[in-house]
């Protein structure tokens, strides 16, 4: 979409194509091991139902799905399959990594043949910790995710350079930029050598029940 | 034993299929794979079948997308650390991993949990049973088709992990187990809150009975469906459910002496004679039945005393060789320790049971249509860790 | 069916070896003989513990035969068939503290039950169903000649089982359908369960050696058997 | 009170003449509304909240209260999403065939009448155009099956092609039954006789060809049931074989044409369904003291709509009970359903009609 490259598209469409994508997440559910148990706990059991968060589990082909659940351990067989299916995947998609086999090989971290930790292949969003991580332990990752989503600015996505969503997560921790990304008081011009700084750096991970990843 | 007709049935269908392999193919036979991840296999199985039209000629599953290597793994640790690595082996029912391989230890040691340890430990064994195999239950609907089972199974079972996570800690890969007893013992109201989960499960099973058993659709699906006779099934090692479906009367539980208490409650091994896909997903119906009744009868029974015997703070287990098997809820499940006098073990042998159920595949699979493939795997019940180790 | 044994006695009492005055096991004793009326000598060492398990351990060549005699005398069930690699790994068992001088590896090879010359040994297992008896047999992999008869004809079940160990071992095992590797990628080279297999990411960061524990109260002061540093559990 | 306001001044509600561009341009946003009102209205409510209640869950609460927003939210992401096509797909046809399912939709609407003048076409051969459309549906899937390249949907595609044309002939035998009792294809004339006549003498209940044309009602239901491959016959998209069938490789707005048209299409046979054997958009005359459909009320053309969808809602919440808790046919168990067991009974229940439709 011409308008959203040039970053023109005027803040209360954002706000609703960021409310619409947040709110309608059709998840593909990539159950590896045993948390891919915790996952169907929580995708498809009443008692922490991921319906009601707007979360549907409906799609059973990568090409219908918005965002990933990588729960279980990735082995070095599995890596080229996860790769290509990440890659199957329409492109305003986000992943989530459950569990700390996925997260960075966890109890198998000496395994000769565990990829140690899945964002070695596919860019992560939101790590889940645990080993397996409760079920509202990932419920708390989606509605982190989801709100990542809101506050997300759609020109970046698309240009996929992450300088805007890292200067306004930046900016938001400093209190210069509320909720919403409007900007609280006088806004300060991005220095050329910060967006240099900006895009050699990945977004910061959120980290369920934690600070981001030193 | 005499073949009834489905299964002659079934072999023809067998014949033909291979008779069309010699056979030069006409029509250019098209090979699907059915996975590395697919919705129907439980995680990342991977079958490469060649089909004639709908009906599979070759299928061959690919494993090892799930191997993780434990066998070289519980070589560089110690004894409490391989049980917390071994009971993510079959994640559906992990506490009912660490028990063969905490026994074979405790043969080596020539030491016995003290009897209130046994019970408790086998009262744990068969709620792991349940949780295992209510999920298989509920999944069943959904590989079939029907969407509601698998919520009932997933409701039901929260009641299970909720008993196991207030008794141990973990909802579901426990670490209780010690050597020589268990970590600590039950903690207060457990005992009753088990029994109503239990009731609950009953329950459960009676609704699965008639909601998923009951349907003439699911019946038309999985009667005649995959039939193993009793010898091939015993060459290829099956065991567990897939085994008694075939008439092989034969339960771990009952037919060796191993220290957990299953003599102190009566309870019955259920078989049927057809071997086919329905026999072994109604035999694992009426097991958690019978799992159900253990446990009611096994609360009453619980002795006082202590949990754990008088063990060395860091326990260095002697010289020597022990292989221990139980009746795993996917089958029989066994444990090859062999141990130089170290902290850890010298090699550990883990023969668990979805490895031989699996290997099936390709006989069972030849001259069958592709939806039965699906169904197939479904009544053959296998967890990836199980099978890739 | 009543439990096998008709003793009660548990057979691991604490402490007791089996005493000579217990009764012998007289139908493992049985499945001896009746097996070395089969292959006669081929039978290098047996093991019995009373009423509880069965070792046998045959020379190499009579591999075959010893599992067509035993499937004949009631062995149908094909429990499962794996490798052992007997030297003592030389990157140490990870045990001792890494913080002391590494002491020089032993290398001497030591085999467990019914002894061994090789550095390899192959072992399976079979069960009779109806007496509830099961067996282990050994047999030892010539150290120059790496291969075995193939026991998938005898059991199907063992194709996947001689596949793995193939691959974990490098121990071939000849007239096998179709000998691929399992679990492994096609490209993997090196046998992983092999003892002189490293694991790579414990050579880069050791694990912080078996100090986990700090000492108990006095009365464990006497039978901690070494002083250990409890820097961190 | 309105009757009474319209008797006193005849004047002044003259004749229902509206001129000819405004009564076309009614139509064309009659029949979006149509269309496209039940298929989010099905989509939310029994696909997102009855499907969820009949598991015990909630559904989507977020957007808006109690989820009503989620239908916004759906259209709105689905739009974003990438427009994806796989490399060696034929691209043309690819892209065609969601909007011939989507075509044979808006086809098949046409004909189903809403009230004495509120109709979109008034053919005189009915419901034999609109099975006759209603196998384009099958085109269009066989198209998605084939072009996307896909060992899937190819096999997909030619279960639904198989399916399809197998549970036509039932519905088309069950139909028959309807026409000979109503001895018209106009579908006016069918609901007209319906809520006029009456079994043996009882007359205050109109004569809903349900009642007596029961044996078809359920063939038809069953054959509808297959037409949108739902859960007893969803062997073209069986998740848990063939992923997700023909949809396979279509992602983002394609998709979403996909999914609305499948609902779309479940409620305009519960529409088809509705006229056919529930008296349509009538209540029966005997009530207003109406003994044709020329002297039916004009106020009817307001009324018959809200009847004709509640009736639609009714149906359509059978068939989607049916398909949240059914497990699925095996593909040559679903054929020989078809071919042995329900075009049998159609063509006996045919008979019977004519027989006593001549003994009566």
């Amino acid at each position: 979409m011409g308008l959203v490259d040039k970053g023109r598209l005027p803040a209360p469409l954002t706000k609703l194509f960021n409310m619409s994508r947040s709110y309608s997440l059709w998840v593909y559910q990539w159950g590896l091991a045993c948390c891919a148990i915790e996952m169907g706990a929580a995708f498809g059991s009443p008692r922490y139902d991921v319906m009601r968060l707007g979360v549907i589990p409906l799609p059973a082909s990568p090409r219908q799905a918005d965002f990933v659940c990588v729960s279980g351990t990735v082995t070095d067989k599995m890596a080229p399959a996860v790769k290509r299916l990440w890659e199957q995947m329409p492109e305003p998609k986000y992943a989530i990594s459950m569990g700390s086999c996925a997260n960075c090989g966890g109890p198998y971290w000496d395994s000769y043949s565990v990829t140690k930790g899945v964002d070695q292949i596919i860019p992560i969003d939101v790590y889940v910790p645990g080993c397996p991580p409760r079920p509202e332990a990932l419920l708390e990752g989606i509605v982190l995710l989801q709100q990542r989503i809101k506050n997300e600015d759609m020109a970046a996505k698309w240009r996929g350079d992450e300088f805007t969503t890292l200067q306004r997560t930046r900016a938001m921790e400093a209190g210069e930029v509320d909720r919403d990304g409007e900007l609280i008081n006088e806004p300060t011009e991005p220095t050329p050598e910060m967006a240099q700084a900006a895009d050699s750096v990945q977004p910061e991970p959120i980290v369920v029940g934690g600070g981001p990843i030193e | 034993m005499t073949l009834t007709d489905r299964q002659q049935l079934s072999y023809i269908a067998s014949q033909a299929a291979d008779a069309r392999l010699n056979v030069e193919l006409e029509t250019e036979g098209m090979t699907l794979n059915i996975g590395p991840q697919h919705p129907a296999t439980h995680g990342t199985l991977r079958i490469i079948c060649r089909l004639d039209g709908e009906q599979v000629v070759w299928a061959e599953p690919v494993a090892g997308y799930m191997h993780r290597g434990y066998e070289k793994l519980t070589e560089v640790r110690t004894f409490p650390q391989v049980t917390t690595l071994v009971n993510r082996i079959d994640w559906l029912g992990s506490f009912a991993n660490e028990v063969p391989f905490i026994l074979a230890a405790e043969k080596l040691m020539e030491i016995e949990a003290p009897p209130r340890a046994q019970v408790i430990r086998t009262i744990l064994f068969e709620l792991s049973r349940i949780a295992n195999v209510s999920l298989f239950l509920g999944d069943l609907g959904v590989q079939m088709g029907a969407i509601t089972p698998v919520f009932l199974a997933f409701r039901d079972r929260e009641y299970i992990l909720n008993l196991i996570e207030g008794a141990t800690g973990g909802r579901f890969h426990p670490n209780f187990d010690r050597i020589g007893g268990l970590k600590d013992d039950l903690p207060k109201g457990w005992i009753e809150e088990t029994r109503g989960a239990v009731k609950k499960l009953e329950q459960f099973c009676d609704t699965i009975d008639d909601l998923l058993f009951g349907n003439e659709i699911f019946q038309s699906r999985m009667r005649g469906i995959g039939i193993i006779p009793a010898d091939i099934a015993k060459d290829y090692g099956l065991s567990g459910a897939n085994a008694r479906a075939s008439g092989i009367d034969w339960d771990l539980r009952r037919d060796q002496d191993i220290p957990l208490s299953y003599d102190l409650a009566d309870w019955k091994v259920w078989t049927h004679p057809d071997g086919d896909s329905w026999a072994r997903c109604w035999i694992r119906l009426q097991e958690t039945r019978e799992s159900c009744k253990i446990v009611t009868q096994l609360l009453d029974q619980i002795p006082a005393g202590p949990v754990m015997t008088k063990v060395p703070r860091i326990i260095k287990v002697p010289e020597g060789e022990a292989w221990v098997s139980t009746e795993n809820p996917l089958g029989e499940m066994g444990y090859y320790v062999v141990s130089k006098g170290g902290l850890g073990p010298f090699r550990v042998k883990i023969r668990s049971a979805s490895f031989n159920n699996i290997s099936i595949v390709p006989w069972a699979l030849k001259g069958v249509y592709v939806p039965d493939v699906i169904t197939i795997l479904a009544s053959l019940y296998f967890i990836l860790g199980d099978i890739d180790r | 069916m009543a439990p096998l044994s008709d003793d009660t006695t548990t057979q691991d009492a604490p402490g007791a070896d089996a005493p000579a005055a217990l009764p012998g096991d007289g139908l493992r004793e049985g499945i001896i003989d009746n097996l070395r009326s089969h292959i006669g000598d081929a039978i290098v060492d047996t093991k019995i513990t009373p009423n509880d398990d069965l070792w046998i351990r045959v020379s190499t060549e009579a591999w075959l035969s010893t599992g067509q005699a035993l499937k004949d005398a009631g062995f149908t069930y094909f429990c499962f068939l794996s490798g052992l690699d007997w030297m003592p790994s030389p990157y140490g068992t990870s045990e001792e503290d890494p913080d002391d001088e590494p002491k020089e590896p032993d290398t001497e090879i030591v085999q467990g039950y019914t002894g061994g010359e090789t550095r390899f040994q192959v072992f399976a297992r079979l069960a009779d169903l109806d007496r509830h008896v099961g067996v282990t047999i050994k047999a030892d992999v010539p150290d120059d000649r790496l291969v075995m008869e193939s026991w998938s004809h005898l059991f199907a079940g063992a194709n996947w089982h001689e596949r793995e160990c193939h691959e974990m071992y490098g121990i071939g095992f000849d007239n096998h359908p179709d000998l691929r590797n399992m679990y492994l990628p096609g490209d993997f080279e090196g046998y992983p369960l092999r003892k002189d297999f490293p694991l790579l990411a414990r050579m880069v960061k050791p694990w912080p050696g078996i100090v986990d524990v700090e000492p108990m109260p006095a009365e464990d002061e006497a039978e901690a058997p070494v002083e250990e540093k409890g820097d961190e559990s | 009170m309105l009757a009474q306001l319209a008797a006193e001044f005849p004047d002044f509600w003259p004749e229902w003449s509206i001129p000819y561009w405004l009564m076309s341009i009614l139509r064309v946003v009659g029949g979006l509304v149509a269309v496209l009102l039940p298929a989010g209205g099905i989509v939310y409510l029994f696909l997102f909240k009855m499907m969820s209640f009949m598991q015990s869950r909630l559904g989507p609460m977020e957007a808006g209260p109690y989820g009503s927003m989620q239908l916004l939210a759906e259209v709105g992401k689905w739009m974003q999403k990438e427009d994806l096509a796989p490399e060696n797909a034929d691209l043309r046809i690819y892209r065609m065939a969601p909007l011939i399912v989507l075509l044979s939709t808006f086809l098949l609407i046409v004909v189903v009448p809403f009230g004495p003048q509120a109709w979109f076409t008034n053919f005189e051969t009915g419901i034999f155009y609109a099975l006759a459309v209603g196998s384009v549906s099958v085109l269009g899937i066989l198209i998605a099956g084939w072009s996307s390249a896909n060992k899937y949907s190819l096999l997909g595609g030619l279960r639904a092609g198989g399916q399809l044309i197998a549970y036509e002939l039932p519905m088309v035998l069950a139909t028959l039954g309807v026409v000979i009792q109503a001895e018209s294809m106009n579908l006016n004339r069918i609901i007209e006789v319906q809520n006029t006549g009456e079994i043996f003498g009882i007359g205050w209940f109109g004569n809903p060809f349900i009642i007596t044309q029961f044996v078809g009602f359920l063939i038809f239901m069953i054959a509808v049931q297959a037409e949108l491959t739902q859960a007893p016959f969803d062997m073209p998209i069986a998740e848990s074989e063939l992923v997700s069938g023909y949809m396979t490789e279509y992602s983002g707005f394609r998709f979403l044409i996909f999914f609305i048209a499948e609902f779309a299409t479940a409620g305009v046979f519960s529409f088809i369904a509705a006229a056919l054997f529930l008296g349509g958009w009538g209540v029966p005359f005997e009530w207003f003291g109406w003994d044709n459909l020329g002297d039916v009320a004009w106020w009817m053309n307001f009324v018959g709509p809200v009847i004709m969808f509640t009736k639609m809602f009714a149906l359509v919440g059978v068939i989607m009970w049916v398909r949240f808790s059914y497990p699925r046919f095996r593909e040559d168990q679903l054929q020989t359903f078809a071919w042995k067991v329900l075009i049998p009974l159609a063509l006996a229940n045919t008979a019977v009609t004519a027989i006593l439709k001549v003994v009566l």
